[in-house]
């Protein structure tokens, strides 16, 4: 029963939540309203049994919501002054297509005789995830690693100024490095 | 749930025990800035003559404010550490025995960093701001070092499941053979209560910083938050390094509450001995130096976890 | 809570992503649309794996959803900062303008 | 009411203070903060902290409206009180403790206020999250300096969101760059922040920041007109707070050598607590209220030289001032700054003890005109570095307190 109450509030809280982002007039609030969005959802996780994906859902993308709400009050001069802000384009077209989408997903939902459960849940969920993942599932997660490494490198070159010829100088031998602000190793 | 009425028994001693240990900080902290501005009223009742004067005061409001925001930062460390302590044990008993509840713990430290911050950038404020900017800095340095450093123990105890890390620890408690992972623990616990060598965020040379436009019960519920952090960020800290109740004569309940009141008034006094660390070079340090460290401690262990089996 | 229930919060949730996703102008707006949709698709994941396949396999689809996720966020940020240091842009359709 | 009232009795054993210098009664801001420790209030650092705002000498015009304002932010229950030499002080205390406890009088100034905070000045120009909410800073708009309650003028008007009214579809494809800055954008009056090149090469918003009058740790009478990028301190501007009112009401007696050495203390004690370590701060602010009170100087030397030892002992502190902003003597004699401040922070710091021993100790090479800190200077010396190293090089610069000349400051 708390099972289904607390089900059902939290897709309400994930649903609306979700549509106040692109409601509300302030940046951050949507960004922070996101953050409900998935805080919501990361518990709906939890429900079904799966607590190791639900919490790493929350711990990730509060993470990221908090990142992204300090971006754009960098770059965009957000203050919090609620600045109307409704920059959209082609609304109507954007509207009609999540509708649709909407519609042709819940028939979906609800008309697909979906099969029976087949198997039962492991005793030890996140016991039985780890040892997939280290066991017949381990390419999985090997190339993920190498894909979130390669995301480090590429997001950081496009991202910086400046690089290490910069610091160090063209034959890289420059020592302190020459930066604008030093850092606290004395490197 | 069939004793849903118990376990809201257990929360509200659990808040109960939290929201003791914080108010104790509070007095060795009053205690122990009395002392060292010398002369003067002892301080013992600091906190509690704190609390009357913020009951008291006017919350204001700030031109251009995003409040609610701002509101919502300024009361979250307060649900932070409230949330922390539900997976801790204490002796016997835990409030919410979840599998995973190290990546609860990590889940529940990333909220520091949308709450200081909207405490800082919510008040429309250039020196609360810079606050915020402050604490994110130190935020990129600590997080990592803290998350790898929880790692640890887990590894150690192959589960992340509290009370069982806290099991593992019969022969040999883990701050023992993993100091360095510990040491970045304790780092990371002080960043998230913007406490001692951490308090830039609210430096005085910005005028309190993220705090300073706080005022009345906002900033009672912040500071009393602080406090909170600190003292479940030590609870935690038991069954993860210190090997939770176990302990000669006492029950294991008991034991667990003195070692997170020693490890407490440790947190508390260091903050009196060290100066600020500057965000500028502490992000170098947290990056070069702490976080490859800590992997180190991670390999160790998890080769000597290995060998073990 | 049955698998359809689970599945209608998920197609909501993808929708109302991909209005975000279609409408927004911030290239920041649009990725949070996106960010929702695969919001909606670890629902609905979760949802098929615990009511219809509950084996250990089906999680680690999951993980991935999720590392998706981050990927396509720091890609984002590193090229919105990218965008506003050469060209003082944040909105799609100024990138799109300046393109060539 | 007996458990209001004795709330209120509670509350008030640990008020605090913010504590407003003018510019030479460093003395009495000295004994307003020793007798502020010793019935355990506490200093506050911003005005939302605070309940007894306690101004020491009396404010000319700039500087009075700056304390305005800074009342004006204070929440109440709070209560003001001027002090005019240090011999006052436990009496005006002693009144602003009354004042606190006169639920009356409180209650009347809460209603005499307006529920909404007060607008800010519509001629900041561009800055971001600087409503008149800063406090500490813009005072000099001559605009302003001739109205303090500005709450009147403004107190009605709506400035919810009318400037922007017609902005609700506005089409920014358009607009070229979404800088704000062209755009008539003014939420409740502040308009939005422009942005400017910064260093790493991101166009980032520029704030403006007035560093002083009226900062905890900071030298009084000081303004400094920053712009900053994030809190990257890019262009600086000097100057003194009413400037030409600084020929009158200084506390006597700065000459000997005792009052010299207190100085240096109290600058010490400034820097340490910049720094972030409140047991050093509080030791050399303990030394040099000891120096003032009385003068056991064979113990004041040997606390002296302990704090010295700690000082140089204390690693983290070594590593957070080391390297910030070192000047070497070419730096020095082009920037016409006195020989003391050669090194870099940590270095200056040292000095400033050794200066303070040596006081004690009669060894003082005595100069008969201590060399000077030029005020262009401050400004050059802390461009480019962020807000935090910024106040921690000008505590360093152990600077005099402002005496009758614009141009410079005693070093």
């Amino acid at each position: 029963m708390i099972t289904h109450i607390s089900f059902w509030v939290f897709a309400v809280v994930a649903v609306l939540s979700g549509a106040a982002v692109f409601w509300v007039n302030s940046m951050a609030r949507a960004s922070y309203a996101l953050a409900l969005s998935f805080i919501a959802v990361g518990l709906q996780v939890l429900l079904l049994h799966q607590n190791y994906i639900g919490v790493v859902t929350i711990l990730m993308m509060v993470m990221e919501m908090a990142v992204m709400a300090v971006y754009m009050v960098m770059f965009m001069g957000m203050n919090p002054a609620l600045m109307p802000m409704n920059m959209v384009h082609d609304k109507r077209h954007a509207l009609a297509a999540a509708v649709g989408a909407f519609l042709l997903l819940a028939a979906g939902a609800v008309l697909i005789p979906w099969p029976a459960r087949r198997g039962t849940p492991p005793a030890g969920v996140t016991v039985a995830l780890g040892e997939e993942l280290m066991g017949p599932k381990m390419l999985v997660m090997a190339v993920v690693g190498a894909v979130i490494a390669a995301t480090i490198v590429a997001g950081v070159v496009l991202a910086a100024h400046r690089t290490r010829y910069d610091r160090l100088g063209d034959d890289l031998r420059r020592r302190p490095a020459n930066d604008p602000q030093p850092g606290g190793v004395g490197r | 749930m069939p004793d849903s009425a118990v376990s809201a028994g257990s929360a509200l001693a659990a808040a109960g025990i939290l929201g003791l240990l914080a108010v104790l900080a509070a007095v060795l902290d009053g205690f122990l800035t009395a002392r060292a501005a010398g002369g003067g009223p002892s301080g013992l009742s600091r906190p509690v003559g704190e609390v009357a004067r913020l009951m008291r005061q006017r919350r204001r409001t700030t031109v251009a404010a995003d409040t609610l925001l701002w509101r919502i930062g300024s009361a979250g460390l307060l649900v932070m550490a409230l949330m922390i302590v539900t997976v801790v044990p204490l002796g016997e008993w835990t409030l919410f025995d979840l599998d995973v509840g190290v990546i609860w713990f990590n889940a529940m430290d990333v909220l520091a960093w949308a709450f200081v911050w909207l405490t800082g950038w919510g008040a429309n404020s250039t020196h609360s701001l810079v606050g915020g900017y402050r604490f994110l800095a130190h935020g990129l340095a600590y997080e990592l070092p803290l998350m790898f450093g929880l790692v640890a123990p887990a590894v150690a105890a192959s589960s992340l499941n509290v009370g069982t890390v806290a099991d593992a620890q019969q022969d040999l408690w883990f701050v023992v053979w993993m100091p360095v992972a510990f040491l970045a623990y304790g780092t990371g616990i002080l960043a998230i209560a913007v406490w001692g060598p951490f308090t830039p965020a609210l430096g005085t040379d910005i005028a309190g910083g993220v705090t300073a436009e706080l005022s009345g019960v906002d900033r009672l519920v912040f500071q009393g938050g602080r406090y909170a952090l600190l003292a479940a960020g030590a609870a935690f800290a038991v069954p993860m390094f210190l090997g939770g109740g176990a302990g000669p004569l006492l029950p294991g309940w008991a034991w667990a509450l003195v070692k997170t009141g020693a490890l407490l008034a440790v947190f508390v006094w260091l903050r009196r001995r060290l100066p600020a660390v500057r965000p500028d070079l502490f992000m170098e340090v947290g990056w070069v130096v702490l976080l490859p460290a800590v992997l180190v401690q991670d390999l160790l262990v998890a080769v000597v976890a290995v060998w073990r089996t | 809570m049955t698998l359809q229930t689970v599945l209608l919060v998920a197609a909501a949730l993808f929708s109302v992503g991909l209005y975000g996703a279609l409408s927004q102008q911030v290239v920041v707006m649009v990725m949070m649309g996106l960010e929702l949709m695969l919001n909606g698709l670890i629902v609905a994941a979760a949802g098929f794996w615990w009511f219809l396949a509950p084996d250990p396999s089906g999680q680690v689809l999951l993980l991935v959803i999720i590392a998706a996720m981050t990927v396509e966020m720091a890609m984002g940020f590193a090229v919105a900062t990218h965008l506003h240091r050469v060209r003082r842009v944040d909105m799609t359709d100024m990138a799109a303008d300046l393109n060539g | 009411m007996g458990l209001t009232h004795s709330l209120a009795r509670y509350a008030v054993r640990h008020t605090h203070v913010m504590v407003v210098e003018v510019p030479g009664h460093w003395l009495t801001r000295a004994a307003v903060e020793r007798h502020i420790l010793d019935r355990g209030w506490r200093l506050a650092p911003s005005p939302g902290d605070a309940d007894v705002l306690a101004v020491c000498g009396t404010p000319r015009a700039q500087l009075a409206a700056v304390v305005t304002r800074l009342w004006d932010q204070m929440p109440g229950p709070r209560a003001r009180v001027g002090i005019a030499a240090p011999h006052l002080v436990e009496a005006a205390l002693s009144g602003a403790e009354d004042e606190l406890l006169d639920v009356a009088r409180q209650q009347a100034d809460s209603r005499s206020r307006p529920d909404a905070p007060q607008s800010p000045d519509h001629d900041m120009g561009a800055a971001m999250n600087h409503g008149a909410e800063d406090g500490m800073s813009h005072s000099d708009h001559d605009a302003h300096a001739g109205h303090g309650g500005m709450t009147d003028e403004h107190g009605g008007m709506d400035h919810g969101g009318m400037q922007h009214a017609g902005h609700g579809g506005m089409d920014h494809a358009g607009h070229g760059g979404m800088n704000h800055g062209g755009m008539d954008m003014a939420p409740a009056g502040i308009p939005l922040a422009r942005s400017g090149e910064d260093r790493d090469g991101l166009e980032m918003d520029v704030l403006h920041l007035r560093l002083g009058p009226a900062l905890p740790y900071w030298p009084a009478g000081l303004v400094l007109r920053c712009s900053l990028q994030g809190d990257v301190i890019v262009d600086a501007e000097a100057s003194l707070i009413d400037p030409a009112e600084h020929r009158s009401g200084y506390d006597a007696g700065q000459a000997d050598a005792l009052h010299q050495a207190a100085r240096r203390c109290d600058n010490a004690a400034y820097l340490l607590a910049l720094a972030g370590w409140e047991d050093g701060a509080s030791r050399a602010r303990r030394i040099r209220d000891s120096l003032l009170l009385d003068a056991d100087l064979a113990g004041m030397t040997e606390d002296l030289d302990r704090l010295r030892r700690a000082v140089k002992r204390s690693w983290v502190l070594r590593w957070s001032l080391r390297r910030l902003r070192p000047l070497t003597d070419d730096d020095l004699t082009r920037q016409g700054l006195p020989s003391h401040l050669r090194g870099d922070t940590r270095d200056r710091l040292l000095s400033m003890l050794a200066r303070a021993a040596a006081d004690l100790a009669g060894s003082a090479v005595r100069v008969d005109r201590p060399r000077l800190v030029p005020l262009g200077s401050i400004a050059d010396l802390v461009c480019g570095l962020d807000l935090g190293a910024a106040r921690l090089v000008v505590a360093s610069l152990d600077l005099e307190p402002f005496t009758a000349t614009t141009e410079v400051v005693h070093a």
